[in-house]
This record gives structure tokens, sequence and C-alpha cells, in this order.
């Protein structure tokens, strides 16, 4: 009786996140109903806007497209240990070699396709690999360095665009890129109603999937994890911790690149200058979310993409500011970062309902026991 | 003004605007055409809104007016030639709504096609006619003087206001022979209309070298220089600001009750929206046509009030503005002889 | 004859475990009382909650003949009661004086002068032998520890507590300690000592204070008891100190260490001018005090440091700069010092971490893809080998074990893999006997296998238990090699203070 | 050259302080042991309870209106940075990911307030602070145009702070304790110190002090509440480790990144300056930093256990 053994049954990952998720919600009500408005007008409004009809729908896979490659981005880096607060400068390098090419590559569609996609990858991932090998070769704290190199590519992409990709008239943007030399296809125009669904969506698709093989499936995920989880033991088992590092980042970097391509020549088609893309950031809440898994990150990106897309459409027929959906995300993340708070609460109120019932289990096996010992 | 019998007291028009980059209130492009839609509104009778996107690509401005369409909203208003593209694809997408585009007319991203339909009207401003005006008014008023221009971005609704400030200058230098100079690492556009520390140390710099007035078209970039200015003033320097599309003289109010705007470059944008409002409402909205406001139909000039500007100059300017209305004077809408 | 400190019925539980259980502890004025007990059995605890880190859950404690509660450690130092912990609680980049004065600075303003003077005069009282102005991470570990002790007489403490004091002292810093405690008892405090050593207990306690699993064995009178019965007591059962192993089957040569200089992370060099080779069937053990290059010499012969200069060679072939990865394809099987950092990702299952060194070849792997199937078949045997005990077998976090079942899935994963060299650096500690006689009959049986062992102690009796030969190390440099079966404790104690050989047998 | 120094070097300061103030409270914050990544966000509560307040007051009293208007921005800074520090002192919460919820927390926060309060999420105030110089001091030739000419008094304010700041680290027994909480917490708390209680004190010092840092940015060059401190809190932490975690050193650091921005700024206005293009003096602060990182990263001073839970 001393040594039992029984299971006990703890919060997992998708609870904790589902409670962040109702109290930002929660926090979002308060704050509509601050301001005299009505909150379930407000979500009413907030959820048609994002779903009300095909268009919309696309709109919102298009918005959530970004955020799930952003999401994966950070969820990766997660993985080996890595914050990747850098999405942002990945994505504004990786959305300007996409928009280089764009411009100025002719080529078969899929060939075209093809060397689009590389070139934004390639871009993000320089970008990443940069802070990833500061970080193996001199231990540079990644995110500091992440955060500089956002900055590096903001005043790079300020300065360069109206230099080189300028529009006819326009200052402030790049010239816009033809349907045809962007990631927009007719037929999925056409599908979702003249929505701004691009092929991103499968992009974003594909590497979800690559990234969840690489991670549960190949010995390069085995390294990477091993590293993210202790880079001592990873050493010690001759794993190159510098050179996973590197890697990751460079992987993390290149996912970034993509939610570049998917928003500057799939959503825009054209880059502005002098905008840090806040999706940078939203991914960080995305992952966090999705508890740095793949799968939870096509979860959480949707979701956020529906706050995201909708929140326009609130505004509209309330007078609820939209800024509303970003202080929701907030809140989120922050219980997201507090979420021990949860997993107490819910260990906590698990115990006292096995505790009880394990009492009346007892009781019942006291009862069946007492019998035989009276034989 | 007769609009009592312009329109029914209620109306199920619906009048939205989507914002341009900057707020509602940066007393400059988005306030002067949401004060135009709120006076129709009161006028009227009218249910409006705007809404901010939460970006400035054509993706985020066709979502937003996606928003006001699905709302309800049949009249909207887009301030800026940002919306060019994103209403070339509105119009066909929403032919029962009617659009109005300020500073701009709808237009594929390539500038290959340009196309207005009957349910969009577009409005340009003769904006170097302003800056013309402001730059003989200062000049007079200052006589002989050091002038300064900031810009925000380099695109043409600024261009020519900075084309036209010269040549005002000019006029006014040879024709009433005042003695200003306006030299040319003084007339620069900063880049950006949201940075405020730029704008206030270039002000900074530049009335350390001696300019007294700059002329500032540049929106936040516009607030910094009109920060330095007041704070100059209030120290007793004798510094002033040009305002620009409004009349920013309230913004340049220090506590003394002064103010450090000598005149502002205005383009009436409320006066654009409140008439299509109208004309809407008469059903005389001129779909397909595209608008140009100037002097010779009252679409720009400079504040008719304002302390800061003498009895005999704002008579004198007054000249020179109906001269321009005869068109005996012509402002060039190029950058033939000037600075950039 | 007044108990200064008396603990009664003191009962300390954490989550799935009593730490202590009705635990009752007397201390007399002027005497050293030792406490004795194996790892676990609570001895911190108890010492924690003297110390007001802890809160006891039942049970209360007198100092002086009148009860007291103690809730902070400034309620203990109130009291006059000081505690030497098992690590050192000094800020490294500060100056000793400030360490000192920390949280007793006496003014808003800080005067650093006349506390150093203050110190100055209490170290030479109590032959310290400590400069106030010293930065920490400055001095030698020997002098950081009379740092905290003087730390405790600044703060006018006449209880003292150390806690395993001379687990990282060199044999002559030992001595030295039990001097500066008699200067203590003699100044008219009192001191628990708490140590695993039984010879220190011998030669400086009063009384001891067993415990075993949280209880309280017994009180006993050192000078009236022997080392054996004081074992017998902690343990539960007659303690045989030896192994039983047949005498060495040596082949030929697996490691060989040619003038070997490897640099410490001070920059400066650990290990200097180091001969060794290992044979075949041999166990060679390497006897010194911690922190004489011992850890220096494991990485550079396992790769994870850099060498200034002179050759490795494992079997034949030169490793001296080979990548981690290739020495473990030759044959180097590696238990580590430190389970929890080296040895173990925490956060993942045991059989990830049973695979951690070979996933990436067949058959745990090919082409890159892992074959989960095999990971797992492999990781039950060699748990199931290596009674490696967990809640949920294969899968379960390896964070999840206990300390002792941890450091048998190390030893389990390194034997398993059937490495040519076997080395195991302190492969039991923190283990309880039952686990230490596993392990070391699992050592014997590579040896005999053919294989060579390196082993790395800081515990004489299991360098003599389990070598064939004794390689003693002081200062990074080798001091001799010796036959166990030609040699015995004291020799070998003399050289690893430095003592070569010869002089020492004059 | 001479002369373009004497005209951009007040400039410079001006900006360099809100960055100061901020690395400021960024030091306090790391030598108690929190990593605070958070100073974005907080530096934007400053600068919109600033802008609230002042526009509140100013229709009474202009003279009060700023005063009490930096004066809530150290208290709501102060406050709001209580979330990062309960989730990273009581709840062990990973304090980069904590901070990182601060930033979009205040980010979204502010704009939402701003935008129900006026409309348009701006807020503009009547007028800043007015430069002067200082009398005497900017009289003495070459530091005096350099450092005593046209300053607002809230740099004075500021480097007041900063020096008692320097003090209260290092001359008195609170700074020692402070130091030792970052540097080893458990030391602390054995020697009878609240270790929670200390590193409270470090963040919402972080957070008053960039409270503050937002607020000087209003009543000095900015004027309005835009809902932007447009990556000055990340600039104020790569100051800090530029500065290695020292008072003189951020000051060095901070300074730094306000000539370079300023020269950034100007160099269109000042010809001498124009031959270099403004991108590499808008690049240089950031590539500066990664560059300092490099050197120092093989002996860093970084509070040993800043970051890490206690
Ligand atoms: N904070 C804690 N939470 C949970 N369990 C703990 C805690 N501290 C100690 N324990 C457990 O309590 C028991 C007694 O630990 P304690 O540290 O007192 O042992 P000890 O006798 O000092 O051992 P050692 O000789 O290894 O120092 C151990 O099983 C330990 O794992
Ligand atoms: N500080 C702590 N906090 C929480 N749990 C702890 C702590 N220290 C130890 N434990 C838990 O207490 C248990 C015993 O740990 P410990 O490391 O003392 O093992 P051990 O008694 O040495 O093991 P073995 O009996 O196998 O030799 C483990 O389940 C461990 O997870
Ligand atoms: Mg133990
Ligand atoms: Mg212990």
């Amino acid at each position: 009786m001393k040594e039992r053994k029984t299971r006990e049954l703890k919060s997992n990952a998708f609870l904790v996140a589902i409670s962040a998720v109702v109290l930002g919600l929660i926090a979002g009500a308060i704050l509509m109903a601050s301001i005299g408005s009505n909150p379930f007008e407000g979500f009413l409004y907030l959820s048609k806007g994002a779903l009300m009809n095909i268009e919309r729908i696309g709109n919102t896979l298009a918005t959530s497209t970004t955020l799930m490659l952003v999401g994966l981005s950070v969820a990766f880096a997660f993985k080996t240990g890595l914050f990747n607060i850098g999405a942002a400068g990945q994505m504004l390098i990786g959305g300007l070699c996409a928009t280089l090419v764009a411009h100025h590559v002719f080529l078969p569609r899929p060939l075209f396709l093809a060397v689009l996609i590389l070139s934004a990858l390639l871009g993000g991932a320089l970008w990443g690999v940069i802070p990833g090998f500061l970080k193996a070769k001199f231990n540079v704290h990644e995110v500091v360095a992440t955060i500089m190199m956002n900055w590096i590519a903001y005043w790079s992409i300020y300065y360069f665009v109206p230099a080189y990709l300028k529009g006819p008239s326009l200052e402030t943007e790049s010239a816009s890129i033809a349907i045809s030399q962007s990631l927009r296809a007719p037929w999925l125009t056409k599908l979702f109603n003249g929505s701004y669904m691009n092929l991103g969506l499968l992009v974003a698709i594909v590497s979800v999937l690559i990234i969840k093989f690489i991670l549960d499936k190949t010995t390069l995920g085995f390294e990477l994890k091993a590293v993210g989880s202790n880079r001592f033991c990873a050493e010690y088992a001759g794993i190159k911790v510098n050179r996973n590092v590197i890697i990751s980042m460079m992987i993390a970097g290149g996912l970034a690149g993509l939610a570049g391509l998917t928003y500057y020549t799939g959503y825009s088609r054209n880059m502005q200058i002098g905008v840090m893309p806040s999706q940078g950031f939203d991914g960080i809440a995305v992952a966090l979310l999705g508890a740095s898994n793949p799968i939870g990150v096509v979860f959480s990106s949707v979701f956020f993409g529906i706050l995201q897309s909708g929140k326009g459409f609130m505004n509209a027929m309330t007078s609820v500011p939209p800024e509303i959906a970003d202080t929701i995300i907030a809140v989120i993340i922050y219980f997201t970062a507090t979420s021990v708070l949860f997993k107490r609460m819910w260990d906590g109120l698990f115990h006292r309902i096995q505790m009880k019932n394990e009492k009346k289990g007892l009781d019942l096996k006291e009862n069946e026991k007492k019998p035989e010992e009276v034989k | 003004q007769g609009t009592s019998e312009a329109g029914p007291a209620k109306s199920n028009l619906r009048v939205g605007m989507v914002t341009d980059s900057g707020t509602i209130d940066d007393k400059s492009f988005n306030q002067g055409t949401w004060e135009g839609i709120v006076r129709a509104a009161a006028d009227y009778g009218l249910t409006t809104k705007y809404l901010k996107p939460s970006g400035t690509t054509e993706a985020d401005y066709l979502k937003e007016i996606g928003n006001l369409v699905d709302a309800g909203y049949n009249l909207i208003i887009c301030p800026g030639f940002k919306f060019e593209t994103s209403l070339y694809e509105a119009q066909d997408k929403y032919p029962k709504v009617k659009f109005v585009i300020l500073d701009g007319e709808p237009h594929t991203a390539d500038y290959q096609t340009f196309r207005i339909e009957k349910n969009v009207v577009a409005v340009y401003w003769a904006e170097q006619e302003s800056g013309f005006l402001a730059g003989v008014a200062a000049a007079l008023q200052m006589k002989d003087a050091e002038f300064g221009f900031v810009g925000g971005m380099e695109i043409p609704a600024v261009q020519k206001f900075n084309w036209g400030f010269q040549q005002g200058i000019k006029y006014a230098n040879a024709t009433h022979g005042t003695k200003i100079v306006l030299k040319q690492e003084n007339d620069l556009y900063q880049g950006s209309f949201d940075n405020i520390s730029a704008g206030q140390q270039i002000a900074a710099s530049m009335y350390d070298k001696g300019v007294d007035v700059i002329f500032a078209a540049a929106g936040g970039v516009g607030v910094g220089v009109i920060n330095e200015a007041k704070n100059r003033a209030a120290a007793g320097q004798k510094v002033w600001v040009i305002g620009v599309d409004v009349d920013q003289y309230s913004e340049g109010v220090m506590p003394n009750g002064k103010s450090i705007i000598l005149t502002s470059a205005m383009k009436y944008l409320d006066r654009a929206s409140y008439d299509m409002i109208t004309n809407e409402l008469n059903g005389t909205f001129p779909g397909g046509q595209v608008l140009r406001l100037n002097a010779t139909n009252d679409g720009i000039g400079i504040p008719v009030e304002n302390p800061n500007l003498s009895k005999t100059v704002s008579d004198e300017v007054a000249k020179v503005y109906a001269m321009m209305k005869s068109g005996e004077i012509v402002v060039a809408a190029s950058a033939d002889g000037l600075y950039k | 004859m007044s108990h200064v400190i008396e603990m009664l019925n003191i009962r300390k539980e954490f989550p799935g475990i009593v730490a202590n259980d009705d635990i009752t502890l007397q201390v007399e004025q002027g005497e050293i009382h030792a406490i004795l007990g194996e790892n676990g059995a609570g001895k911190s605890t108890l010492m924690s909650i003297l110390f007001g880190l802890y809160h006891a859950d039942e049970g209360h404690i007198k100092v002086r003949g009148k009860q007291v509660s103690i809730n902070s450690p400034n309620d203990a130092s109130n009291l006059g009661i000081g505690m030497v912990h098992q690590h050192f609680q000094l800020v490294h980049n500060f100056t000793v004086t400030e360490n000192i004065i920390l949280g007793r600075e006496g003014h808003f303003f800080l005067d650093r002068k006349t506390a150093s003077k203050k110190i100055k005069t209490l170290s030479e009282k109590y032959g310290l032998n400590i400069d106030p102005d010293m930065i920490i991470e400055n001095i030698t570990v020997g002098m950081q520890q009379r740092v905290e002790i003087l730390k405790m007489l600044y703060r006018d403490a006449d209880i003292l507590i150390f806690d395993e004091p001379t687990a990282v002292l060199t044999p002559q810093e030992i001595d030295d300690l039990m001097q500066i405690m008699r200067n203590l008892i003699s100044e008219g405090k009192s001191v628990i000592l708490i140590t695993h050593k039984l010879n220190e207990i011998k030669a400086v306690a009063d009384r001891c204070t067993i415990i075993r699993r949280g209880k309280v064995i017994g009180v006993v009178d050192v000078k009236t008891t022997s080392q054996a019965k004081m074992a017998s007591m902690m343990v539960g059962r007659p303690v045989s100190f030896k192994v039983d192993k047949k005498p060495a089957q040596v082949g030929r040569v697996i490691l060989d260490i040619h003038d070997l200089n490897v640099m410490n992370n001070k920059k400066v060099l650990g290990v200097k001018s180091f001969n060794l080779c290992v044979k075949a069937g041999e166990i060679v053990g390497i006897a010194g005090v911690d922190g004489n290059g011992q850890t220096e010499l494991i990485e550079a012969i396992t790769g994870l440091r850099g060498v200034e200069s002179g050759t490795i060679s494992l079997d034949g072939n030169d490793i001296t700069n080979a990548q981690i990865r290739k020495r473990n394809e030759i044959g180097i099987g590696h238990i580590p010092e430190d389970r929890q950092k080296r040895g173990l990702v925490m956060t993942e299952t045991l059989s990830d971490n049973v695979a951690i060194k070979e996933f990436y070849k067949a058959p745990f792997s090919k082409n890159g893809i892992l074959k989960e199937e095999y990971l797992q078949q492999y990781a039950q045997k060699v748990i199931t080998q290596f009674d490696v005990r967990s809640g949920e077998g294969i899968h379960s976090l390896a964070g999840k074990l206990s300390g002792g079942n941890q450091q048998k899935l190390i030893v389990g994963r390194e034997v398993v893999s059937d490495p040519e060299l076997l080395i195991a650096v302190q492969p039991t500690r923190g283990l309880d006997v039952g686990a230490i006689e596993y392990i070391h009959s699992q050592l014997v049986a590579h040896r005999d296998k053919g294989h060579a062992v390196l082993l790395v102690s800081f515990e004489l009796d299991e360098i003599f238990n389990l070598s064939d030969r004794i390689a003693v190390m002081n200062s990074g440099e080798l001091i001799d090699i010796v036959k166990t079966s030609e040699t015995d404790e004291q020799e070998v104690g003399l050289m690893m203070a430095g003592v070569k050989h010869k002089e020492g047998a004059q | 050259m001479w002369i373009t120094l004497t005209r951009i070097f007040p400039y410079a300061i001006a900006y360099t302080i809100p960055l100061l103030v901020t690395s400021l409270g960024g030091l306090y914050s790391e030598r108690s042991g929190v990593t605070n990544l958070g100073l974005e966000g907080l530096m934007l509560i400053g600068y919109f309870s600033s802008a609230l307040t002042i526009k509140l007051v100013q229709v009474y009293s202009i003279t009060l209106a700023l005063p009490l208007g930096l004066l809530a921005a150290v208290i709501a800074g102060g406050l709001f940075s209580l979330l990062h520090a309960f989730a990273s002192i009581n709840l062990k919460a990973d304090q980069i990911i904590s901070g990182t919820a601060i930033n979009m927390l205040a980010g979204a926060l502010t704009v939402y307030l701003a935008r129900t309060i006026s409309g348009s999420g701006n807020i503009r105030i009547l007028m800043g602070i007015i430069r002067k110089d200082v009398p005497f001091l900017s009289k003495i030739p070459v530091i005096g145009p350099l450092l005593f000419s046209q300053s607002y008094w809230t740099t004075w304010l500021c480097l007041l702070i900063w020096g008692l700041s320097w003090v209260l680290l290092y001359k008195t027994s609170f700074g020692l304790r402070l130091r030792a909480c970052g540097e080893h917490p458990s030391a602390v708390a054995s020697a009878g110190i609240n270790v929670h209680r200390m590193r409270y004190f470090g963040v919402v010092m972080s957070g008053a002090l960039a409270g503050l840092g937002g607020g000087v940015i209003l009543v000095t060059y900015s004027g309005e509440f835009n809902g932007t401190v447009a990556g000055l809190g990340f600039l104020a932490i790569a100051a800090l480790i530029f500065g290695q975690w020292k008072p003189l050193g951020i000051l060095g650091a901070t300074f730094f990144f306000g000539i370079a921005t300023t020269i950034a700024n100007v160099s269109q206005v000042i010809p001498s300056l124009d031959v270099v293009p403004p991108a590499i003096f808008k690049i240089f602060p950031y590539v500066a930093t990664l560059l300092a990182l490099v050197l120092f990263s093989k002996h860093s001073a970084a509070p040993k256990a800043s970051g890490e839970p206690f």
C-alpha cells in the first residue's frame, strides 16, 4: 500500500493554452465593456469579419499564413533553446530577396515559383544565420543580436527600396509586383471570391509538415532538440553544438523569410519602407500559444489570424477600436508566460478530484476486504 | 449657403472614410477630409465612420473598404494617392458604392492603365498655387529673411508645395523687392511623415544656421518642426513655421496665446468631401470625373484671418490671388530651375 | 552540562518524501557534534530548518534552553547560529569584506574601511589568514571557506554549522580546518559538523548523531565508538568496504597519454606534462583532491577541452585533436562527473537519453531518419539490465528519476555500448550503498571483458577498492603511479598532498 | 567641424537622455537579477500616461502640467512593471517571454486607450519644456557650448538620477545587496535579506525609469504621444550591454547612440555631414552594438544570476 503508483492527472499544454485564450478573451470583453460597448456584439462582429463569407475566410487564411510561418520559425528556434525575436528582420530580408526576384527574374511559372521561394528562404536564412553564428562563435545572446538585426534590416530596406525598387512615383514603397510574378494564383483568387488568398498557404502547410518531420523523425531534429534541452549533454554526446545553433537559426530565419515571402509577394505585392512588420512579434505569440509545436502553431496562427482579420469589420460595426485584437493577443501571451499559474491551478484541481475519487475507491476496497478478513 | 433645400433632413446615405497613414487628427490630410464629412453629417443627419487600416498596403486599404461596404456604407472617401490602386479594384468590385479619392485617380499598379468608373470621383489640388501664395505672404511679411523647406516624403503633392513656395519667394523678391533667401541645403525632404525627433532636430539645425521661417509640409515631421519653433519662440527667438494642408495656426499657439504659424498653405480638403456628399444627396455626383481644385474654383488658399500677417500683406496677397484666378500669374507644377 | 541547541521531534516532509521524521538533536555547549548519514538521509534539511531556510512541519527548537521560532536566516543569525553551506554562498566578484558584511553593513552608506579592519582582527584571532580586500574569484577554495567562517564570526555566531566542509579541500586544508574548529571550541563556541568521512569525525568530534532515512538511529560518543560501528549504524547492516575481484589480466595499451599540457578555465596550465597509459583488462584509478587537474585531464581525453601540447592516443589512433564523436566511435565511454549537466537531457525520455550518443548511426537510424522501434527496444534492454526504475519506463523523462536511477541509466548507457576505454568520474557520487555495489561490480565486469577502465574518484576508499593501479595527481602533475597491492591509503594520501613517493618513503 | 559639433551636441544630448534613464532602469533590474526585455513597452506606458496627464492638467496650469506628467509617467511605468515582476519573481516565468508580453501589452493597451480617448490614437500637448542655456556654465569655453547650452531641465534631472544611482549602487548597503541579488541570490538570502523584495525594487525601478524615459521624450522633442517609441527601449537594452552593466558605461553607450542618431537625422541639413549616406548613420549603432557584444563576449560583466528565477 505504501508505494501506490496511480498515474496522476496532469494539465497539458492544450489546457494551458485554452485557459490563456479564455482569459485573453475575458480581458478583451472587459475592455470593450469599459468603453460602453457590448462585448458580445464585439466578438460577434469580430468573428463575422473574419469568417462571414468565403472571401473573408480567404483573407483570414492569408493573414494566418504569414503568422503561421513566423510562429513556426520562433517555435523551431525555441526547440533548440533559442529565442528568435528577429523574425521581423528576417521577414524583411526574405521579402526583399523575393521582391527582387519577382521584379527581375522571368521564368516558366513552376520554375519561377521555386526560385522565388528559394530566394526568400535564403534571404531569411542569411539574416538568421548571422546571430546564430555570433551565438555559436562568440556567445552573443541571440535575443539582443536578433533585435539589432531587425533594425539593421529595417534601415537597410528604408534606404534600399527607394533607391533600387522604387515604383513610378511612390517613395514609400517598392513598385508593385505583377500578379503573374507574385504568389497570387488566379484559381485561388477565384475560389475564394477575390480574396488575397495565395500560394503562401501551401508553402506554410508544407513547411509545417517538413518541420514536424524534421523534429520528430530525423537525426537532425534529435540533435537540435538535444542541443536545445541541454547543450552540455549534447556536447558531451559528440553533437556539434555550435553547428546546430547555427543550423537552427538558419532554418528559423529561413522560415521567417518565407513568412516575408507570403506577406510581401502574396498578401501585399510590394514592400513598404519605415514599417517593422508586426507579424514578427505576433509570431512569438503564435509559437507560445502553440506550445512550440508545429501543429499547435497551425491552430494558434488561425486563431490569431481570425482576431487580426476580423477586427476591421468589428470597428466598422461597433465603436470598439481594432487595437482590441492586439490587446487580446498581448494578454494571452502574458498568461502564456505565466502559465505556471494555470498549471498549478489545474493540477491542484485534478489532484483534489483524484483524492476524492481515490478516497471513494479506498472506501470501496476496504468494504470489499472486510468480509474476507472476517472469513 | 442654402444647404437646407439641398437634401432631406434624414438620409440613408452612410459615409465612410479610410484613413491614410497617420491619424484622423493629423491636423492635415486625414483631419481635413474628416472635418468635411463631419460637417456634412451634422447638416444632413448622416451616419459616418472612419476606419484606420492596420497597414498601408493595397490589401490593407481594400480590406477596410470592404469592411465599410459590408457594414452598409455607400459613399466612401479615401484621402491620398495611396488609394489609387485599391480604388482601381474597388470601383469594379463594389459598383453600387460611390467613391471619392483625393489627390489621385484610379490606375493599375504599373501605371499602365488609368480608368475611372461612373461611381468614382477623383479630386486633385493645385498645391503649387497654395505654396506660391504662402511663399508670397511669408516673404512680404518678413521682407528680409532666410527661409527653409522641410518636406515629408518626396511625393508629388509635397513636391508641388515646395515648387510653388520657391516660385512665390522669387516672385516676391522680383516684384516687391523683398530679400528672401532659400539655400539649397535648407530645402529638403526628411524621408518620412512620422519621425518627430528628426523634424525637431532638422528644424533646430536650420534655425541655428539662421533660417527664420520653415515651410513644413511633412505630417509628423512637421510636428517636430512646430515643436522646435515653439520652443525657440518661447525662449524669445523670432522663428516661424508655415503650416500646410489646413490652417495650422492653432497648432503653433504657445502658452502666451501667440502662434508661431506665420501662415498656412491650404488646400480645402474639407470642402471637397463636403461638396461630394452634397452632390451625392442632390443626385449630382460627378461620377467618372477628375476634378482639379485650384485658385479659379477656390480650392486652395491661405487663411484669411491671421493675426500674424499685417493688413497690408493680406491685401497684397489677395491681389496676387486675384491675378492667379484671372490667369495672370501661372504657377508651374514642375521643378524647372528650382531645387528638387 | 547545558544544551546550547535542542531540536526536538522535528518532522519535515517534501512532496513524496519524509526528509526528517521525528528527529531529535541535542548539542552541548562547547562540543563538536557530528551528524552522520547516507546521502539523502536528511542532514542538510535538518540544518536548513535550524538555520531558518525551511520551516519544520512538526517539532520545536530550543536555543540555550529557550524555545525559539526561527523563520529566516536573520532569526538564526540573531540567535548566534551561523552556517557554512555545502555550496559556498559567496558573490564571486565582490571582495572578501563585501561578502562578509552583506546583510550586516551597519549604516546606509558603506564603510568598507572599518569593516575591513574588524575582519582583519577577527581573522588574526582565529588564525584564518585572510586578506579582506581580495576578490572572491581570485582566492582558493580553502580561503573561500575561511571567508564563510569569518562571515559567521563577524555576525558573532557562537553555534557554527559546517555542512560537508571538507569535500572540496586538500588534505592540508582539511588539517587546517580541523585546527580552526578546535580554536573555535577553545574560544567557547559550539560546532555542528556534517561529514561523510568517518576519520574526520574520529579526529575532531566529541559526539555523533547518526541518522538514516530521516530517522535518528542513535547518538554515540565518538571516542569510544569504532568507525565500523558508526558505518553500520548509518547503513543498517555491516558494511564491507571491499569489492570482490580477480587479479587483472592485462593486455595491450588502450589509452596512451604523452607529455600532456591542458589549460584550465583560468587560462593557466591545469594539467602539466602528464604521462599515463591504461591497458586493456585493468582499472587505473586517479587519486587526488578535487580541483587538481582531474577535470581538465578527463575533458582533454574525451575531447570536451582543447589540448595545449602533448598527445593522446586511443587503441593506437592519435585522438589528440579528434572530434568528440570520433573518439566515441573509436571507443570511449564516459560517465561524467556532473550527471545532471553533462550526462542527461532532463526533459527528454529515457529512450532518447540512452540513444544520445549513437542515434545517428545504424541501426538507430538510416539516411538521417530515426528508427523509433529500435531505439525503444535498445533502451528497454538497458533499463532492464541496469534496473533503472521509473514511472513510465522508457517513456519517462530523465528529470523524473531519482539521483541514483539517473546514475544507473548513465552507467548502463556507457557500459552497454561496450567501449574499449570506460572513463568513470565519480561514478557513485550521491548513491546509496546498494547502487554503489552494483556499479562497482559493473566496472569490474567491464574490466574483466578485456577493456580498460579509467576511474576518477575523490574517495580514497573507492579508488583502493576498484583500481589495479593508482595514479596520484596534485596541482595538475602526475606525482606517481603505484600498484594498489603495493601501497596503502597513508602513502597515497601523502602523495595527494604533493609529497613524492620516494620522499614519503624515506 | 567645431561649429557643426556645437550645433548638434545639444540635440544629441536631448536624444540621449531618455535612452540613458531607460537604460539605467534596465541596469537596476538586471543588477537585481531580473532581465527586463519589456523596457520598450514600459517607455511607451510612460510616454502615454505623461501625455494624458499633461493634456488634462495643461488647461489649468501649464507650468504644473509638465512635472505632473513626468511624475505620472514614473508611477505608471512602475506600476505596469509589477506585471513583469510578478511573472518573473513570484511565478518564476521565463523572463524573456514575460518581457515580450509586456511590450505587446503596453503597445496594444496604450494605443487602444489613446484611441478611445482622442479618437485618433495621438495625444498632443500644448507645449514641451523650453530649452535654456545654463547660467554661467554655458559661458565656459569649449564645454560651455557643448554641454551647458540649449538644455532641457529634464536633462539635469536625469543626470542627477544617474549620479544618485551610481552612489546608491556602489556606496550604500542597499546597493551592495541589490548587486549581490543579481550575482548570487542564495548568498543574499542566507545573509537574511529578502531577495524577492530586492528584485521587486529592481524591476519597479526599471519600470519607473523607463516610464520617465518615455515621459522625457514627450516633453522634450516629441510633443505628442503617437503610439510608438520606435525601438528606443530595445536600444536602451543594447546600451546596457554595450555599457557593460555599469553606470558610466551606459552613459557612454547611450551618448554614442544619441550622437549617431542625431548625425543621421541632421546630416541632410549640414553639408559637411552629407557625404556619408544617412543609412550608414542609422545602421551604425546597431552594428556597433553587435561588434561590442563580440568584443566583450569573452569577459562579459553581465550579472551572473540575471534572468534566473530565485
Ligand atoms: N526542496 C526539496 N524539495 C523536495 N525534496 C527535497 C528538497 N530538499 C531535499 N529534498 C529531499 O529530502 C531528502 C533529504 O535531503 P537532504 O539534502 O537533507 O539530504 P542529506 O542528508 O543532506 O544528503 P547529502 O549527504 O546528499 O547531502 C532527499 O531525498 C532530498 O531529495
Ligand atoms: N530540490 C528538489 N526539489 C524537488 N524535488 C527534489 C529536489 N531534490 C530532490 N528531489 C526529488 O526527490 C527525490 C530524491 O532525490 P535525490 O536526488 O535525493 O535522490 P536519491 O535519494 O539520492 O536517490 P537514490 O535513492 O536513487 O540514490 C527525487 O524524486 C527528486 O526528483
Ligand atoms: Mg541524494
Ligand atoms: Mg546534504
